[in-house]
């Protein structure tokens, strides 16, 4: 699993690879947001179309990522949910939770 | 014979007594509860799944289900401990794929966990295992086991059956 | 404690009973004898080489010989009865890979085995698995099991103990 | 596992692609073979350099064929072996009954 990082008008985008399961998947994307929002970065937009497999697990992760960054002010939104991680999403009622988006610059311009 | 039936007949089958009948292919593990596993399990789960002739969405489900069960398994049931088994077991027949996952530990009862979908619980970082688990497979069944230990037994029918 | 006393421990440790304490890792499977598997079990071999510490080329010629052992324990020991089951348990510790393969048949006699290699077997079309297990393994023995059946246990050392 | 054939100057030379082991490949290689030396196509050449695994019921299907081919006035011969697959055939004693070669023009010029 890897995570990208850019930046596009002031909003952090993750392009993350590989799958959001138990152990170092999880623990990475952890670290990885906790140092962002340390850092400042608080607009963070992560970008899952080339996630392939995410578990309750991961679902957890996204979820505390989720709530750390908004307890900071900042915000986490979601880009290019495959099929699979939609579905995950629907059953769990997180869909109304998350901002999801399927448009880049429109989940940018979201945060301004 | 009833799903509880059969399973009594599945626990008194001695190790290394012929299968029932009725299943055209059985194939179990077991190995010391360390998470390094998960990913040997979840390709065996896929291999499994192919051969019983689920297509690859199916296929996916069945093997988060079994990954969620096994990871609850070497977490919660054995702690860790991985001079402790946790045991799977596969049987493929016409109609259907049972699996089988146990651990040596206490279990829990079902009926006493949150609810993942109350809106109380949504932002819980954890307590989803079990609910995909259910929704994924077509029948869940959670058990202490007679001689110790706990088992999850879940069915997953294939579709050109009615 | 030498390797047939470690045997010995072996075979008396209950299922579901702790591994001993020298084993880091242990899996274990058990199918019914149908050739189908071996491509799955010849996976597993691989991630368990794997982890186990092996390198690639080392791996290959492991994972071959736990692939002749089972096609054996499928086709000799069993015969192909879908029935009867094939185990194959891997042991990894810091030194070494314990490999055993058993089934439910009546075994066979080595030192009756054809010389592969004698002038007059050369064109033979079988009877070379045995011999790839003693040449790749460093350590293997064949052995009826008391409570019936037929194992053959193969070691492979790491390279970097001495 | 796949087997194309193609003909250089009367020799057939089969590329075979995947692995030679028990069950369906072994299969394959037999009946190819068979239905090439009963079509009079009896000058043979195996090109094992994309074979990645061979087993001992591989190694008898090679030697059932090699007899099978000589046995009808033609003959079976080998092309680039991996490092794997020669070290099988020299752990049997299998290279002093095979011509292996590691130079396709070569090969095919020892049949003339
Ligand atoms: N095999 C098991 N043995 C004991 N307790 C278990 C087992 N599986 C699940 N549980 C209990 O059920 C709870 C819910 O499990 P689950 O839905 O998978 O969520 P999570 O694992 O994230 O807590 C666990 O926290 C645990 O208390
Ligand atoms: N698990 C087993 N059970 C019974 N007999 C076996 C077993 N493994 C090997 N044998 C015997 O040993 C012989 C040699 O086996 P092997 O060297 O693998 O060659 P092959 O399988 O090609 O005959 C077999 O033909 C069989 O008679």
């Amino acid at each position: 699993m890897s995570i990208d990082t850019r930046n596009v008008h002031g909003v952090t985008i993750l392009d993350i690879q590989g799958r959001i399961t138990i152990g170092e998947e999880s623990a990475l994307i952890r670290n990885t947001i906790r140092g962002l929002v340390k850092s400042g970065q608080k607009n963070l937009l992560m970008n899952l179309a080339d996630v392939r497999t995410v578990d309750s697990t991961g679902i957890g992760e996204l979820v505390s990522s989720y709530s750390h960054v908004a307890d900071q002010g900042g915000a986490l939104k979601l880009l290019h949910l495959t099929k699979r991680t939609r579905e995950l999403l629907a059953i769990t009622k997180l869909l109304t939770v998350f901002d999801t988006f399927e448009d880049e610059s429109q989940a940018v311009a979201s945060f301004a | 014979m009833s799903d509880s039936e059969q399973r009594e007949t599945d626990r008194q089958e001695l190790p290394g007594k012929p299968a029932g009948k009725e299943f055209q292919k059985e194939f179990e593990m077991s190995f010391g509860s360390n998470i390094e596993f998960l990913d040997l399990v979840q390709e065996i789960s896929e291999s499994i799944t192919r051969m019983a002739g689920f297509d690859d969405e199916a296929s996916h489900w069945i093997c988060l289900s079994v990954r969620e069960s096994v990871a609850n398994a070497i977490q919660h049931g054995n702690q860790q401990d991985e001079g402790k088994k946790v045991g799977v077991r596969f049987r493929i027949d016409r109609r259907r794929l049972l699996i089988t996952v146990s651990d040596q530990g206490c279990g829990f009862d079902e009926s006493s966990l949150p609810d993942p979908l109350d809106s109380g619980n949504l932002l819980k970082p954890s307590g989803r295992g079990v609910f995909f688990v259910h929704t994924f497979m077509d029948d869940v069944t959670y058990h202490n086991l007679p001689q110790g230990g706990f088992e999850v037994t879940m069915e997953k029918r294939l579709k050109h059956t009615t």
